[in-house]
């Protein structure tokens, strides 16, 4: 990994015309480290997320990104040092798994091997159905595609939202396997979550009451 | 498949008799000469196509009752030979227009229909290009060709009476305008004849190949050969 | 209870219902009709720039405008469902009848929305002038009814494949041509102020019978497999 | 409930052009009992699930759904007598949640009283979010959504599906009370799971290996 | 290292590649999109019948089939994205500039290609002699650029504030107008054997580059919201 990112959620609020869902959230998060963002259904982890990924705004207060821990990230290179894994990240149902991840690697401004890609689908168990169409997948195939996109990406700031769900033991324990690793070379992750055994990665929580 | 073959023999024999028959036997006729020759082909033409149209709405009925894909299969080929006679239709039809009318195309209600009938044709390929699941696929261009035989009535009921027509009543009711002397009337009805054979001939010849296609599909290792 | 049973047409009303709340909340087609109508209006009139054009044509353009609408608007009917997700439930849970009946409904009114929209601006900029309004709203009313339920079938056949935007007309063209030249040579008559013939009116509304009946007897056969 | 289901798998097979999933099964399910099916990602339960819904058709085999265990329930009225979640389930996003159920209850042929749907809504807690459009739902709630559908049409058997990803643990505990008191209530239940804990609630076991 | 930097063209090259191939996965999708230039021709002829037009209305139809082909296409370029969910994975991860390039580009070559299949069998069917081809070509292509231009514009603002759909849609249209009228005059122009003057050639190149200029200096606000 070239470089490291630094987040900096400086007096982060959002509220939607009827409620608010967070006030005042200020956390910084080194390279290397892991924040969990728990909270009950619908507290905001996902927009949280979201956030800090660009996608959505803050009502007041600001994100800063910062690429080896001094120069600050502009909105429109973001999407080279994010990335996310959502259940809201949908594939192109008519491609297949390999092509998917193909394209939006090179969308996001980056051509990746054909071996590597392979190697990446391999690492998630997708070998086998590398050149199906997505809309054949299983949800949890699916789930396992965006890690795969993950490893391709290979960015230094995670945004994993629900990273579990859908997966079978096998693929939670891929999951923290991934996690573990990507830690130790000095990525920084953020994690929202409602299983309680995944907010044990944490150095830092946050938790949404 | 012995008595295929067989069949096909005869088929082929019979026409070479009627092709004899229209360039040697035929006399010339007064108006038309000899280009009246054309009209053997084309009057086949024209009903295998039309009649090649109803057989495959049938067989789509059928699939639909008895989700058997052999019917889907049949409903298929049929489509496909009519295609083909629809075309030699509208060829040598617009061909005899030239001669007689002095224009290859110019809507004739008769030109309309058949056009029309190839615009079918070629929706309902379109259709099934677009699918790929089998079952999926039977299904829906059977549906369509349901449709399209619920609304061929109309087709052939609206368009003669909103535009004039040169074109000559079909030979079913038979007072063909040209006087047709029996000869004429006989090698027509012989050529009709040897059209539906070989219609029936080809009909037969590619069902046999789109099974066997299938069954290999079925039998290779990965599929359901599995089973 | 807390339940009570609904017969189909209470849930082709439903149907109908929850499309109109959707196209009201995204007024997608609505939307996409107007322009087009308003396009294709101003561009016929402009070109033409007040010179007068026969009603043969006259007729011609209303109805070639009124078919793409046609196209334009309604491909989507199942389309939007399927690649919302939405398709899944609607098969899971809904009576084919209702889902076509409810949309019929919807079709035939969003294309009866198109012509009361269209046929004031058309007679406008063409400056023609319609004696037999009766009669034109018959046939302009026959005739899209039959265009909508052709269309509803077709749609769906549509969104079972996946090629989706110039298929739908492909295959719905053929089969509406005998309404469409009906229409259009009723039509082109009361434009000279002739009042159609009956059997040119029976046969629009024949036409629409023979294919709502066609449809609901087919639709079963597509919707249960 | 006034009548139960019992349902009947037949030699049940399932392949795909290119692999088999599962094939021979038979089973008879009895009112009131549940069959887990378990297996890894892409191992076939969705696919089973949707076969017994009707929504795929079985490569050979049948399903016999069987109304008070003995008149054959025909495909056109199976929508009345199963209640699916899953995955692949989607709302209209642009309507609320409460017009979803409405719609979809008076869609599949019953009119639900709306202090009903809104009490239904109330037990997964969305009474408060009841008249937001869905698009604004965060997953969990989407979810939960399903569940207030299910309890609306209230079918004698469910189909559930990975009942209780995105759900946060008091979700889950919701899923598990449902289910508990639906058995009482001699509700046949499916359940297709990937969480060993899931799998508990089982008198009959399918293992997809 | 296993990957490398892209500059945002290739990426444009990338996503139009992706668009091309969603489109083209079903084979035959240019089968129907001949089907298709055929039928709207022969319904046209069909409903002439035979009889001549004038070489306006024979502009004016031309680009009015070109038009609906475009809205039918185009409208679509990022509803459906929105629709099956991919809309947030492509903001996510694409560069605003490649996704406005790349869409344009697919939407003018789907343009091009309408085009290329309608020209001669329009010819054809409305027997029309063309002996100025080089300025038809030329009218053809910047014409459908500018269209193909504006439409990817609307088409994001149609998918990104749904309610509002509708209204851009309409307000994208006298944005449409100049450059639908002007390619209709030069083209009636060339259908009579008169050469179309230089400020009319100007006026569609120019109004193309103002539009594709304004369009991206726009798109980046929508797409970094
Ligand atoms: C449904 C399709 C058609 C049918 C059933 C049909 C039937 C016939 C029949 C029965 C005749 C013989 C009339 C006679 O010799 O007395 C005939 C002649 C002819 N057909 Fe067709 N035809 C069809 C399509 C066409 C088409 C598409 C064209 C032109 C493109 C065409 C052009 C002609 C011409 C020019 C003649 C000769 C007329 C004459 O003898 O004066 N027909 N057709
Ligand atoms: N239309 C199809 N054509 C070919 N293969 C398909 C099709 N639909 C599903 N499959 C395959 O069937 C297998 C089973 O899919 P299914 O969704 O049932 O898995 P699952 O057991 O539900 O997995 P998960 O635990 O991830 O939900 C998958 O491997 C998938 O690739
Ligand atoms: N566009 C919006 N307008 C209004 N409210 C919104 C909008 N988007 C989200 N919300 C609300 O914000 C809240 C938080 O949504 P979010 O998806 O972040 O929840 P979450 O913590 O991810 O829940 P889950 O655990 O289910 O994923 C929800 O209550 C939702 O109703
Ligand atoms: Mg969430
Ligand atoms: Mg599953």
């Amino acid at each position: 990994m070239e470089h490291s990112v630094t987040v900096e959620l400086v007096d982060v609020t959002k509220y939607y015309e009827n409620k608010c869902l967070f006030r005042n959230i200020s956390k910084k998060l080194l390279p290397g480290e892991c924040l969990t963002v728990t909270g009950p259904n619908g507290s905001g982890k996902s927009t949280l997320l979201k956030i800090i990924s660009g996608l959505v705004k803050t009502s007041s207060g600001k994100i800063n990104l910062r690429c080896n821990a001094n120069r600050l990230i502009s909105p429109c290179e973001r999407a080279k040092y994010i990335g996310f894994v959502s259940p809201e990240l949908v594939f192109y149902k008519s491609l297949t798994g390999y092509e998917n991840i193909d394209f939006i690697a090179k969308a996001s401004g980056m051509a990746a091997l054909p071996e590597f890609i392979m190697a990446s689908l391999q690492r998630v168990g997708l070998s086998g159905q590398a050149h199906e169409p997505v809309i054949n997948y299983s949800t949890g195939m699916r789930q396992r595609l965006k890690f795969a996109l993950l490893l391709v990406l290979n960015p230094p700031l995670w945004l994993l939202d629900e990273p579990s769900s859908n997966l079978d033991t096998a693929g939670k324990k891929l999951v923290a396997d991934l996690i573990h690793k990507a830690l130790t070379r000095s990525t920084s992750i953020i994690l929202a979550t409602n299983e309680a055994e995944e907010a044990n990665y944490a150095h830092q929580k946050i938790n949404l009451a | 498949m012995l008595n295929h073959r067989i069949s096909n023999i005869i088929t082929a024999l019979a026409a070479v008799g009627v092709i004899y028959a229209v360039f040697f036997i035929v006399p010339p006729v007064e108006g038309l000469g000899e280009k009246v020759r054309i009209v053997f082909f084309h009057i086949p033409a024209a009903w295998i196509s039309v009649m090649a149209f109803v057989l495959s709405a049938l067989w789509a009925l059928r699939y639909l009752n008895t989700h058997q894909i052999e019917y889907d299969r049949k409903s298929a080929t049929a489509a496909g030979l009519g295609f083909f006679f629809c075309l030699l239709a509208t060829i040598s039809g617009a061909l005899f227009a030239k001669i007689t009318w002095g224009a290859y195309w110019n809507w004739d209600p008769r030109q309309t229909t058949i056009f029309i009938l190839l615009l079918l044709y070629g929706a309902s390929f379109a259709l099934r290009t677009a699918i790929h699941d089998i079952d999926q696929r039977a299904k829906i261009s059977s549906a369509y060709s349901l449709l399209s035989i619920v609304v061929m009535p109309f087709l052939v009921f609206v368009i003669p009476r909103y535009y004039s027509s040169l074109h000559p009543s079909p030979v079913i009711n038979s007072a063909a305008k040209i006087a047709m002397d029996p000869v004429m009337l006989y090698t027509l009805i012989a050529a009709l004849l040897v059209a539906s054979a070989l219609f029936r001939q080809l009909f037969i010849y590619y069902i046999e190949r789109t099974r066997r296609r299938d069954l290999a599909q079925k039998d290779s290792p990965e599929g359901g050969g599995r089973l | 209870m807390h339940t009570k049973k609904l017969t189909w047409p209470n849930s082709a009303w439903a149907i109908l219902y929850k499309d109109l709340l959707c196209e009201f909340r995204t007024r997608y087609a609505l939307g996409t009709l107007t322009m087009f109508t308003l396009v294709t209006l101003s561009g016929i009139s402009m070109t033409l720039a007040g010179a007068a054009i026969s009603s043969s044509i006259a007729a011609m353009l209303l109805w070639i405008i009124l078919f793409f609408c046609a196209m334009a608007g309604l491909a989507r009917t199942f389309v939007y469902e399927q690649e919302a997700g939405t398709l899944f439930t609607l098969r899971l849970y809904a009576n084919g009848q209702a889902v076509l009946a409810g949309k019929l409904l919807f079709n035939i009114l969003l294309l009866q929305l198109v012509t009361a929209l269209l046929i004031p601006l058309f007679l406008i900029f063409l400056n023609i002038e319609v004696h037999l309004w009766g009669q034109l709203v018959y046939v302009l009313f026959f005739g899209t009814v039959g265009v909508a339920a052709v269309a509803t079938l077709t749609a769906f056949m549509v969104s079972c494949t996946n090629a989706k935007g110039s298929l739908f007309t492909v295959i719905t063209f053929p089969l509406l041509l005998p309404q469409f030249l009906t229409a259009i040579a009723a039509t082109e008559q009361i434009l000279t102020d002739m009042i159609p013939s009956w059997n040119e009116c029976f046969f629009l509304a024949g036409y629409d019978a023979t294919v709502i009946a066609a449809a609901s007897l087919l639709f079963d056969y597509l919707w249960y497999d």
